[in-house]
């Protein structure tokens, strides 16, 4: 054969990776509150607020071609372990690449590639935090509490439906930043909104404030308003549908306020919430 | 395997190997210098540039189906001229740059073509036929055989450099459709775009796409794409690029045997980034266990009645 | 679920509920009696008849294909008089036969027409027009709206029974081809007949299919079948059938939503001899909790832009 | 819902069923060794040769389109367990379907159809009776062998590529027929093809002898241009690609001797072998 099988043309210390990771636990504390532990080499360095491309399922013997496309998760944490680093995602089980994916037994293997898309930048020194999370989005927020936390004080809003969709609250509790809990029917927590908490919050006072959010869309957009009549800045992390992750497909642009697209999986998934053109996100 | 030659010449352009990566899939190629060394693949079709930037469609764009995906990204591109300075620099030598265009007018097209010859590194040029056509009512141009010779003969005349066309399958007779391409002088013949179709979300009952409709890509249509390939071997002797839900090697095979001189990898470029390069290596594989001491051997070698 | 109404009219014909099989998928109705009561259906659409009986092709017929199947049956039938006499006598009372009819020539479809016309337990008649028409060298009657205008015009004229015409996938404008059905008198359109395809076995360099070309069906087309289907609706107010890759009532629903007054299911019967059964009570059953008094209402309620 | 869901309006005492069988076990013995054992409600009566259509892999929690056709599998086995029936299936793993059924584990649920076609009449009195199975055809010749060895001599000739492709050895050994073993390369029995010792058992004369061959089409042109010569007759079962199984779509059609065409999954599995015509078998 006349190709040559040479190593990347370029490599940026942060670029991301292609792998068949192993699975080294599969754990699910019910629908909303599933962990994948996978185990990675060269593991580059990453940003609370990147994610992976995970593949629907592990590769099994017989290839699959449906569901097809790879499914976009936040990093949840990733640990060196020596010599490979252990990369973990918190998933709802939703359709069906995460009910497979919730098949996957250890020892398999599931391709992904990662990490992919900009981060969060650290709250400011003397800033609070405020980490609000709807739904899924909950698990693109804990990694930044973890490294929130180390600069300043964290106050963490999780919401969900009801009390079986709330995700990480156990972790989120673990690491020892004010958390609020609330659901729509009050199953636990407070029954409410995330932004029946994060109003009278940001009216409190003291240290100034930012707000990160991450869930449904509604929620952020809330979130975004009540953010702008309290003259607080707002960073939201978006959870739009994606083909390829790395910018190659153009499919999960979103509009800008100032106009045009930017891509969720480059540019994103992390923005400040005044740039975006909110009517338009799906 | 060190044995089986896997260059190729498709339509004028040198290729190291005969699989190409789709554009609209391969972004503008730097996306995916991280994942490997692009002098794995044969060349690469970039995404599909018009005179000015464009922007695309506006959410959702994209959606899953079986065995499949849905796209209406639209006219997004960076626009010729950033294409050039910005983009094509960041290619390493020796990588076949085959720059696609399109545009919603005949002379469009043309302005493209003319700006992109003699460009270093653009080894030839790929017409996209799948836009639609201002002037007939949104029909794309690939759609009626009057309006793509003219498309044809205009971007003909335009430039000397290698030329393929990209046909449309949302057609009665591809066969009539690849006539017109060789009648009006192109080198070559790229084939399929994406299918033309639509889903709809039953639960909030609206379309997938905010566009309502989109192309359809991916290993579903395979077997539509293979037949019209096959179909356009018949008709004419122009070479041919197949393209359509090519996903691994044996997929490769097949638009080979059917008569294709090189492929394209779309969506599986999206599903592993690697696709192309392993699928390169697998057609070697494949020609060498099978007593192809060359694997532009296997174009047309279909045992067929 | 007790409350919904899944009666509705397709073109004249009264069906309990909007769900019937397809063409080629079902036989002639006898073979699917061990499975379930065939009254659980709106009714059904016998293997296409031609006035004598014909043999198909030689095997191999069949293959999988991702997602779908590929078949090249032919004109394999037992002949209307074998249909009428041996047949419809083993169809329980108050199961709607829709007999369906090609022919290589007008005027052989005609005749079937015409004896199928008053025959008890028909309820109407099905037009395929995916046949190859012998005078325009092997087309598809549905691929020339001249030739389909003229198919549509002799049946018509030939009988009285409620007329649906089912179209071809491989055409350029579907819309075009539902006009001339309109125009021509048809009570109704079914679509999509199988989408041409092919495949080929790398190992034997082989067509998968002993003909080459055949038929694709099953779940991998139905974005393109229901964007015919769509496009199908906003051209012609007949009312229409959804047809392709229909395997659980949410893709039945999606079929309503974008304009069709009824579905059929093809391939999914060969993989749940069940299926049309158990997706006309997913269709009830959804139209119930979404407060759809009548399955009928979910015809065109899609909120598209 | 105005439709009523009643009992099928004609059942057969042998029509064949659509069932949702439960994984008692499914253990492999090597590629071409996988039993599958299913309990099935209802099972109705069925005869050797006669085969069920089984879906490529279990139901799993997503549904599956691709592989999307079920698998034609002779029955193995199936036996009364008082209220419900154990029905098994030995398959080689041959490609994607079989693989995915081969990751089938106890406790899910495989869709079946079944029993299917027309089986093996028995052999008549007095004859002695030779199978002759190859490759997978082996599998459709158990039962019969077990039926026939309560009438009269039994001979089974087994073939295969090499050894690890030999099917069901151990369990026609344990029947007691005579038994020969073939396999191409020698890795087992006698080098050579099945119609090596087939030609020569015609030959020995004795009983008047009945064949009966299942295996790759070759294999049983080859046996029946011998049985042929010897003016022995010959019962082949076709082991062609299908679509439904039950005479549905037409698509397992073969040529027949006398002109037109015969459904593989109705008028057959099993054909006398002179009135097919063997030019135009896949
Ligand atoms: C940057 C980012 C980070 C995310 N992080 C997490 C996380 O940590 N944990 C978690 O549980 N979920 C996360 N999500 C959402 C997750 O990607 C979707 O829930 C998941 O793709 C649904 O897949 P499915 O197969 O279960 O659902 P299906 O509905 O079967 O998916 C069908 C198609 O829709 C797409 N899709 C559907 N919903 C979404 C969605 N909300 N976002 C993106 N694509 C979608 C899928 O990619 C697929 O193409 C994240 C999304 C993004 C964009
Ligand atoms: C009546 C009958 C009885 C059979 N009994 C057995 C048995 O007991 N044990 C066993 O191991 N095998 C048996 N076979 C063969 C078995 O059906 C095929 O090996 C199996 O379908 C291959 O499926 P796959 O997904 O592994 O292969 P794939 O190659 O992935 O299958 C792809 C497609 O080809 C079809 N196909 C491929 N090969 C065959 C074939 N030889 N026969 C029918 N369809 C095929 C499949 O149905 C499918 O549609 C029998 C076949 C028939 C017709
Ligand atoms: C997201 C996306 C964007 C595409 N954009 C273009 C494009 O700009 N120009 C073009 O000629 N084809 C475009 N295509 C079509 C592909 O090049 C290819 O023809 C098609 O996807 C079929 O191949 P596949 O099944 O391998 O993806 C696009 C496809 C996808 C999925
Ligand atoms: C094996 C087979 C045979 C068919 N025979 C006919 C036929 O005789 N007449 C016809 O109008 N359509 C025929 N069809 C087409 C189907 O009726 C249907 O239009 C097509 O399969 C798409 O639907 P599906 O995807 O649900 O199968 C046949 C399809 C298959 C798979
Ligand atoms: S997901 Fe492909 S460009 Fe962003
Ligand atoms: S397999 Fe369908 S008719 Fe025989």
């Amino acid at each position: 054969m006349t190709t040559d099988q040479t190593a990347p043309t370029s490599v940026d210390p942060g670029a991301p990776i292609r792998a068949r990771a192993q699975v080294v636990s599969n754990l699910s504390e019910g629908e909303a509150n599933h962990r994948i532990e996978l185990r990675v080499e060269r593991w580059p360095q990453w940003q609370p607020g990147q994610f992976v491309m995970l593949a629907p399922g592990a590769e099994s013997a017989a290839p699959r071609y449906d569901p097809l496309l790879p499914r976009p998760m936040a990093i949840y944490t990733a640990d060196s372990k020596g010599n490979f680093d252990q990369v973990s995602v918190l998933y709802k089980v939703e359709g069906r690449g995460t009910r497979l994916l919730a098949a996957a037994e250890p020892g398999e293997h599931v391709r992904m590639v990662g990490p992919l898309g900009t981060g969060f930048e650290l709250p400011p020194e003397g800033h609070h935090a405020i980490l609000v999370g709807g739904g899924t989005g909950t698990a693109s927020l804990y990694s930044l509490a973890r490294a929130a936390l180390e600069r300043g004080p964290v106050s963490v809003i999780l919401g969900a439906r009801r009390a079986a969709l709330l995700m990480a609250e156990s972790d989120f509790e673990k690491l020892g930043a004010k958390l609020h809990i609330v659901t729509e029917d009050g199953s636990r927590g407070e029954q409410g909104l995330v932004t029946d908490v994060l109003g009278p919050l940001l009216a409190e006072g003291g240290d100034p404030a930012i707000v990160y959010a991450c869930g449904p869309t509604p929620m952020m957009r809330a979130c975004h308003r009540l953010t702008r009549e309290a003259g607080v800045s707002c960073r939201v992390a978006l959870e739009n549908r994606m083909a390829c992750g790395f910018g190659a497909c153009l499919g999960c642009a979103v509009p800008m306020a100032e106009g045009g697209f930017s891509l969720v999986c480059k540019q994103g998934p992390v923005y400040d919430a005044d740039t975006l053109e909110w009517e338009g996100i799906p | 395997m060190s044995g089986v030659d896997t260059r190729t010449n498709l339509a004028g352009i040198e290729l190291r190997n005969p699989v190409l990566t789709a554009s609209g899939t391969f972004g503008y190629g730097t996306e995916f210098k991280a994942f490997m060394d692009l002098r794995r693949i044969g060349g690469f079709v970039a995404k599909s540039l018009t005179l000015e930037p464009r922007f695309g469609n506006p959410p959702p764009r994209i959606a899953e189906v079986r065995a499949g995906m849905l796209n209406a990204i639209s006219l997004e591109n960076v626009g010729v001229e950033a294409f050039i300075n910005e983009k094509l620099p960041e290619i390493p030598d020796g990588v076949p740059v085959i720059a696609s265009l399109f545009g919603t007018e005949i002379p469009a097209y043309a302005e493209v073509a003319k700006r992109l010859t003699g460009v270093p590194k653009v080894a030839g040029l790929e017409v996209n036929a799948s836009c639609p056509h201002v002037k007939s009512g949104g029909i794309e141009f690939g759609q009626n055989p009057v309006v793509l010779a003219e498309l044809v003969r205009t971007v003909r005349a335009a430039t000397d450099a290698p030329l393929l066309v990209k046909l449309s399958p949302n057609v009665t007779s591809i066969a009539e459709m690849a006539r017109v391409c060789e009648g009006e002088g192109a080198d070559g013949i790229s084939l399929i775009n994406a299918v033309q179709a639509m889903d709809v979300d039953v639960r909030s009952r609206r379309p997938v796409l905010k566009n309502i409709l989109g192309g359809f890509s991916g290993p579903a249509i395979l077997p539509l794409a293979l037949r019209m390939v096959w179909q356009a071997a018949q008709a004419v002797k122009l070479p041919l690029c197949g393209i359509g839900g090519i996903t691994d090697a044996d997929d490769a095979i097949k638009f080979l045997l059917c008569g294709a001189t090189a492929v394209q990898v779309g969506t599986a470029n999206y599903t592993n980034p690697m696709a192309a390069a392993e699928i390169a290596e697998g057609i070697a594989a494949y020609a060498d266990a099978n007593g192809f001491a060359r694997t532009a051997d296997l174009t047309g070698a279909l045992e067929a009645p």
